[in-house]
């Protein structure tokens, strides 16, 4: 469903209007109110549909243009500004944060408004340049444009989304060894993707949980789908108390991920442990 | 019956028996799944040096006895920008899909118009891509493009602050499987703004810069004309 | 002698006409070539179902007329621990050589990212991967760093499409000259080196085409976040 069919709900439950002299008026189920009801329900996640609807300005104005079946070529400016800044005002009474983007729009409409007020302009001055109204169009032209570009380049069928590279592996090969990754490199990308997308706050990895997500990898490996083994065969003697504590976390993480499944025959037997996915009917441990 | 010249006799391939001939079939064969990208028609020459020298026509008939082996299968010999690739057709795409459940994430729209805008505009500033688009590009879509190598920067423009200029890159002509950038769909016309000035009760000086609007896939060298 | 199966008539695929052991044979075909790495015979079987139920007899036809078509190929089909996978054959190392004109002398920066995201948060599906890169992982690195042996499957995720759960290997940690995967730095320091560059406004920058592997600060074109 399009996003945007919710904004239409926001709006029959809520609009606003410029009135004749020019100060807002609200309606809710089409009657007036003087203020905005305080009390007025909007949708909590209306405003995140809004924002996330629109890509700017310019893609209101399209969309406002578009659902009254208008020509970009012949906007009724004054019907457009007003629609428009009714939105902005929703907005603004929802204390939703606009980009200023929105609000630039909002002047330049306000002022092509007022300049066609005004007595025709010299013709030797009605060029793109010092006309507002025809640099509007021409921008709403050439967004529409790119914007349908934009939707036509995602149709095309895409490597690895619609249409798969077909490669055999190269292992029997030989050749020269291939470059290694130096720690430098490896240590250089990994800071570019936490400046990147950060892996989230929350996900602070120390050299302990290094070392138990080795060990998480070593012991998946090791497991069978099918039978249990005996945890205490995991340990190694040489590893000592610490190898324990590692082991065991790894496998606590390993729960957690649902990616093994353990449980004990009887109180005080062996812990033993198996991968899940060996049979349909497993249970959460 | 005097017509005695067979059709399937090679022209450029003369020398060539069909021993050698299916030798370079093979060793193509062999570059062309060993490598994961487009392998360009000069290193499939490369690769066959040991057999003779290859020329056009010798490579041209190779590969298409390649696709025509390739005919009846699950997978084709397809040219893109970078060269030739094997790529698995498109009506198995459902079952690869089956088998790989893991599907990419969908391209936002932002990301989609500002790939549309540097695509058709090339090169460009992101002031530029601001100017179409309305609203501030983020940091973050421009790094996703490039990080996908879909984009990159090819120069500065020469005006203060010396702007990056990006142009799309042939791994994106190859991701979609597009040889050259015109194949791209063509932009919808704009339409003269005379007319409406017409009607508008305004007249409009005439236009200063006659490409405005148009199609352009060339990098147009004197961009800034209609960036602002 | 109770026994009166023939080894050579499949018992199970009986039921089965020519043509839809043919598509049976064209799906395993598009998924071997499609994935990055060995596809276990159950996987097979699943992605053929929308042909009817595959018991083990009918899938072993299948592979069977599939390695006897490519018998006289550039590829054979190969069985080995992790499943099933199409490879090169060997006698085709110099002429694969051949066609890599100059051999990279570094990682893509996107094998390095991909490498670096397994390292620490191993095991991990490749959604995962995507989902902290913010963009897609293609099959090729996938595959790139299973063949180098830096990189490896270790299970399967339980949930639906069992997507595979990639780790680093013995070979990785040789190849850095570690003992131990705990021997790389802690990510909290890693975080913090990214952090404070980012705050005295410099962004680390991937390097274009300069050769240096160092650590590049750069001056943040803008300052603008991409995080709204």
């Amino acid at each position: 469903m399009d996003p945007r069919d919710e904004l239409t709900d926001l709006e029959n439950s809520a609009t606003v209007e410029t009135g004749a002299e020019g100060e807002f008026v609200y309606r809710v189920h089409g009657e007036p109110v003087a203020e905005l009801p305080a009390d007025l329900y909007i949708p909590p996640d209306a405003l995140e549909v809004f924002l996330e609807s629109f890509e700017g300005p310019l893609d209101l104005l399209l969309y406002l243009i578009r659902r009254q079946n208008l020509d970009i070529l012949a906007i009724p400016i004054a019907e457009i500004t007003r629609q428009y800044m009714a939105y902005i005002e929703v907005m603004r009474a929802l204390r939703l944060e606009l980009a200023g983007e929105y609000l630039v729009m909002a002047a330049l409409l306000a002022e092509i408004k007022s300049r066609m007020l005004l007595p025709r302009p010299v013709q030797a001055d009605a060029d793109e340049d010092t006309d507002p109204r025809m640099a509007l169009i021409r921008q709403l032209q050439e967004y529409e444009q790119f914007k349908t570009a934009a939707e036509r380049l995602d149709e095309i069928p895409r490597m690895d989304r619609d249409v798969y590279a077909a490669a055999a592996s190269v292992e029997a090969l030989e050749g020269p060894p291939p470059p290694a990754p130096t720690m430098d490199e490896l240590m250089e990308a990994l800071a570019a993707v936490m400046h990147r997308a950060s892996l989230s706050a929350h996900h602070h990895i120390s050299t302990e949980q290094l070392s138990v997500r080795e060990r998480m990898s070593s012991i998946l490996e090791v497991l069978h789908p099918e039978r249990f083994t005996d945890f205490v065969t995991l340990l190694l003697a040489s590893e000592g108390r610490q190898g324990v504590v590692v082991s065991f976390l790894a496998v606590l993480e390993l729960t957690k991920s649902g990616l093994v499944e353990w449980g004990q025959s009887e109180p005080y037997s062996p812990i033993r442990l198996r991968r899940r996915g060996g049979r349909p009917d497993t249970e959460e441990a | 019956m005097n017509d005695v010249t067979s059709p399937d006799a090679p022209q450029a391939a003369t020398e060539l028996d069909t021993d050698t001939l299916g030798a370079i079939e093979l060793a193509i064969e062999a570059v062309l799944f060993a490598a994961a990208e487009p392998v360009a028609p000069r290193d499939l020459k490369a690769a066959c040096e040991d057999l003779g020298e290859i020329d056009q026509p010798t490579l041209d008939q190779a590969i298409g006895r390649l696709q025509e082996r390739y005919a009846d299968r699950a997978i084709e010999l397809v040219r893109t920008a970078g060269g030739y690739r094997f790529r698995v057709r498109a009506r198995f795409s459902a079952t690869v899909q089956a088998a790989q459940p893991e599907r990419p994430a969908r391209l936002s729209r932002a990301l989609l118009e500002t790939l549309a805008i540097i695509a058709y505009r090339q090169p460009v500033t992101r002031a530029e891509i601001e100017a179409v688009r309305g609203v501030a590009v983020s940091s973050g879509i421009m790094r996703t493009l490039q990080e996908r190598e879909w984009v990159r920067v090819v120069g500065h423009k020469e005006v203060p602050g010396r702007p990056a200029l990006y142009a799309t890159t042939r791994t994106f002509l190859d991701d979609l499987g597009l040889k050259r950038l015109e194949e791209l769909p063509p932009l919808d016309a704009i339409r003269d703004l005379a007319d409406v000035a017409s009607d508008a009760g305004f007249t409009l000086a005439p236009p200063e810069d006659e490409a405005n609007g148009q199609l352009r896939l060339e990098p147009a060298p004197d961009s800034d004309d209609d960036s602002r």
